[in-house]
């Protein structure tokens, strides 16, 4: 497989490839997102519980469940930067980390001005919330450890393993908050098991795979900008940078 | 130089070495071979250091790779390690301990269990020494503290940065000796220094010139 | 398939919960385009960059060639 | 090539000259501890000094302050090292780099994590701590801090060759600490209720051999990245 990969692997083949590809994840994502949110706030059914307040629902849940799925692909492309030096697994998992810090920021608002028609505050110990919390603590510490290194071969192999120990912990922290949860808090959940009227489900997974497309997408983006700015010195590079940089 | 048969004892291969985005060398490659004094020259900023890193594993190479007897390093490393004497910038040498304890330390660390630490010491000019304080030693008495290991290994290959920085006249003549015996024994040495050297004589050296890149 | 809201007004009121739902949002799609507005322009930025220091070189070339 | 040094010696010797050169450096091993207690007597002073409320935060508080305790010592664990040379000695000894760190962590936890496991009870004395919940502070204390050595050594061996690594160090490993400070009040506070803990512990136990095999890698990987 290696040896098929090997073209790609040149930074930039890489950077060609995702320029085509980048087009059609952005249509798609905005197709998707526009598709399930419309769906969600017009179409879907009102909950007897909650009124309408739920419908904030089509936002953190696709949030929540991307930025978590977000910092595993992060790890994974840290992993094969780490064990088979490839550097284009290594830029790109720089390019996800902020695009999953804001995911995640925008799990923790949003459940957050959930929680206040809920549960009447703010903020509750909730363990999706504490998890969201920790999670965007992971981001941020993978975020600033990149950009403290000077030199950005090392960064990325820096963060790179920050991101693999994180990903090791990530069960169990969640594991360790939901058991805490459930000590302290009694019975607060954000869902309930119980089943989603079709109305309100299939919205619902739209707009989680359409998040899902829009950070590929994003991070497909900022991934040129980084082969860019890390190939600095090669010709390539510098006559794009003439052509389009000088203006 | 006769064509050997034995495989180069430490050979470069297409070495390319980016630092903050400019390139200090590209596309670098050579070989070492035992019985090599090798002088790494160039001026300040060329990546001298650099080079000496990527050779000894410290650094990872941007591209390319170094190899141990034809093996990279990266898959050999603790053989290669066991074979291998490098000496940076810093000496390692801490200022806790005495010069004693100091010289135990690295010698028990790079795993050797036999060897009369006193003898070692007075090879260095160290004699009545022994039990001060690292901290309280001159520059030239610290450095020779980290030197003394060279009287003391069976590592054949030698890269030692600025070896002769806070040394004297007579201690420099005396390393340089030091340097001719390993390399007559079948070893290397690879070094860089902006002092001259006395003794050994430009042919027996050989002379690797890094230049400073703009671009 | 309908629409569960009678009126432009009762969508935008949304059950009397409007500030929670449209602040999320607000927030959620507010944050986005911050970010989507950064990663398209990263690469322009990154650009601009390249072509200054390229110049810079050129310059520094240019300065030694005069001296010698 | 065997120049006659066993890795088992290579461990204490390592072992050794770190715990000489604390001794000949006593600030290193009083200071996090004077922290630990200053943090923990700040306490009653922010909030109170009823015996009930005291007692009811006791467990939570020795664990934030001893996290805090192991997290600042443990900045100096690679520091000194990197800074005379004497890691890139360690990192190109023949000796497998993993033992060397494992050893070097256990001179920290020694010097730092014993002091803090001694003092835990006068502290805990001084909050009003359940009785009851004596036994399990020391145990999970035992089982935990050593967890927090191997946890921060890694951020430590990230951070050790930038310049201004200390504020971020805490954002790198403070949220690997928490399941560690949460079943570990846990279990404190079971205990305090007469309840059974063996599962927190048996789970921090599990964290703590899980750490003991993995930590060592990424400790070693992240020293060959500070030093390159």
């Amino acid at each position: 497989m290696w040896k098929w990969l090997h073209p790609y692997a040149e930074p930039q083949r890489a950077y060609q490839l995702a320029g085509k590809f980048i087009p059609w994840l952005s249509i798609l994502a905005t197709l998707m997102l526009l598709t399930g949110t419309i769906w969600g706030m017009v179409f879907s059914p009102t909950d007897y519980q909650q009124g309408d307040s739920y419908r904030i629902i089509f936002v953190h849940v696709p949030a929540a469940s991307m930025s978590m799925s977000a910092y595993i692909g992060m790890a994974i492309a840290a992993f094969i930067g780490l064990v088979w030096q490839i550097k284009l697994a290594d830029w790109m998992a720089a390019s996800i980390a902020p695009v999953g810090a804001v995911i995640t920021f925008i799990a923790l608002v949003t459940g957050s001005t959930w929680g206040k028609p809920m549960w009447g505050t703010w903020w509750v110990w909730d363990a999706r919330l504490t998890s969201e919390l920790v999670l965007l603590f992971l981001y941020l510490g993978v975020i600033s450890l990149y950009a403290s290194f000077e030199d950005k071969v090392l960064a990325a192999r820096a963060a790179g393993i920050l991101a693999i120990v994180g990903v090791i912990n990530i069960p169990i922290i969640k594991y360790s908050v939901d058991w805490w949860n459930s000590l302290h808090q009694g019975s607060i959940k954000m869902t309930g098991k119980t089943a989603m009227p079709p109305d309100m489900l299939v919205p619902l997974v739209i707009n989680i795979l359409g998040f899902g497309v829009m950070i590929a997408a994003l991070s497909l983006v900022r991934f040129r900008a980084e082969i860019l700015a890390r190939n600095g010195m090669r010709p390539w590079v510098r006559e794009l940078a003439q052509a389009e940089g000088v203006k | 130089m006769t064509a050997q048969s034995n495989p180069p004892l430490l050979s470069a291969s297409h070495l390319t070495c980016i630092r903050e985005e400019r390139v200090l060398f590209d596309d670098l490659s050579f070989e070492i071979n035992g019985g090599d004094i090798v002088q790494i020259e160039g001026p300040n900023g060329a990546g001298k250091t650099s080079l000496l890193r990527i050779l000894a594993g410290l650094s990872r190479p941007y591209g390319g790779e170094v190899l141990f007897q034809e093996d990279p390093i990266v898959r050999c490393r603790d053989e290669f390690n066991e074979a291998l004497l490098y000496l940076g910038h810093l000496a390692g040498v801490k200022s806790e301990l005495t010069a004693e304890e100091n010289l135990n330390f690295n010698l028990r660390i790079s795993g050797y269990a036999q060897f009369d630490p006193r003898e070692i010491l007075a090879r260095v000019n160290l004699t009545g020494f022994e039990d001060a304080l690292a901290g309280h030693l001159s520059a030239g008495q610290h450095r020779r503290t980290a030197l003394a290991r060279l009287w003391h290994t069976d590592c054949k290959i030698w890269i030692l940065d600025e070896p002769f920085t806070a040394i004297d006249k007579k201690g420099v003549a005396e390393l340089e000796e030091l340097f001719i015996a390993h390399a007559n024994n079948g070893g290397c040495v690879i070094l860089t220094t902006h002092q001259d050297m006395g003794i050994i004589s430009d042919d027996r050296l050989r002379k690797i010139r890094l230049d400073y890149r703009f671009i | 398939m309908q629409a569960q809201f009678q009126s432009v007004a009762d969508f935008f009121h949304m059950g009397g919960y409007a500030f929670y739902v449209w602040l999320s949002y607000g927030i959620a799609y507010g944050s986005l385009g911050i970010l989507i507005g950064f990663c398209i322009t990263r690469k322009s930025r990154v650009l601009k960059e390249i072509a200054a220091k390229v110049q810079r070189e050129e310059r520094l070339a240019q300065h030694r060639s005069n001296k010698q | 090539m065997n120049r006659g040094i066993s890795y088992t010696q290579a461990f204490f010797t390592l072992l050794q000259r770190d715990l000489k050169i604390a001794v000949r450096h006593r600030g290193d091993i009083f200071n996090p501890l004077l922290f630990f207690i200053i943090v923990v007597t700040l306490f009653p002073l922010g909030i109170g000094s009823e015996a009930k409320i005291l007692s009811r935060v006791a467990p939570g508080i020795i664990w934030v302050a001893a996290l805090l305790a192991s997290m600042l010592s443990l900045e100096r664990l690679f520091k000194a090292d990197f800074v005379d040379g004497s890691l890139e000695q360690m990192l190109l000894s023949p000796q497998p780099l993993q033992l060397l760190v494992l050893s070097k962590v256990l001179a920290h936890w020694l010097l730092t994590g014993v002091p803090l496991i001694i003092v835990a009870p006068l502290l805990a004395v001084l909050l009003h701590m359940d009785s009851n919940a004596y036994p399990a502070l020391i145990e999970t204390l035992l089982l935990g801090t050593p967890v927090l050595s191997l946890l921060g050594a890694i951020g430590v061996a990230l951070t050790v060759g930038l310049r201004k690594g200390g504020v971020l160090l805490s954002l790198l490993i403070l949220p690997l600490y928490i399941p560690v400070l949460i079943f570990a009040t846990g279990a404190i506070e079971f205990a305090a209720t007469k309840q059974p803990y063996d599962g927190q512990l048996a789970i921090i136990a599990a964290l703590l051999v899980g750490s003991l095999v993995l930590a060592p890698f990424a400790i070693g990987a992240s020293l060959r990245v500070s030093t390159n």
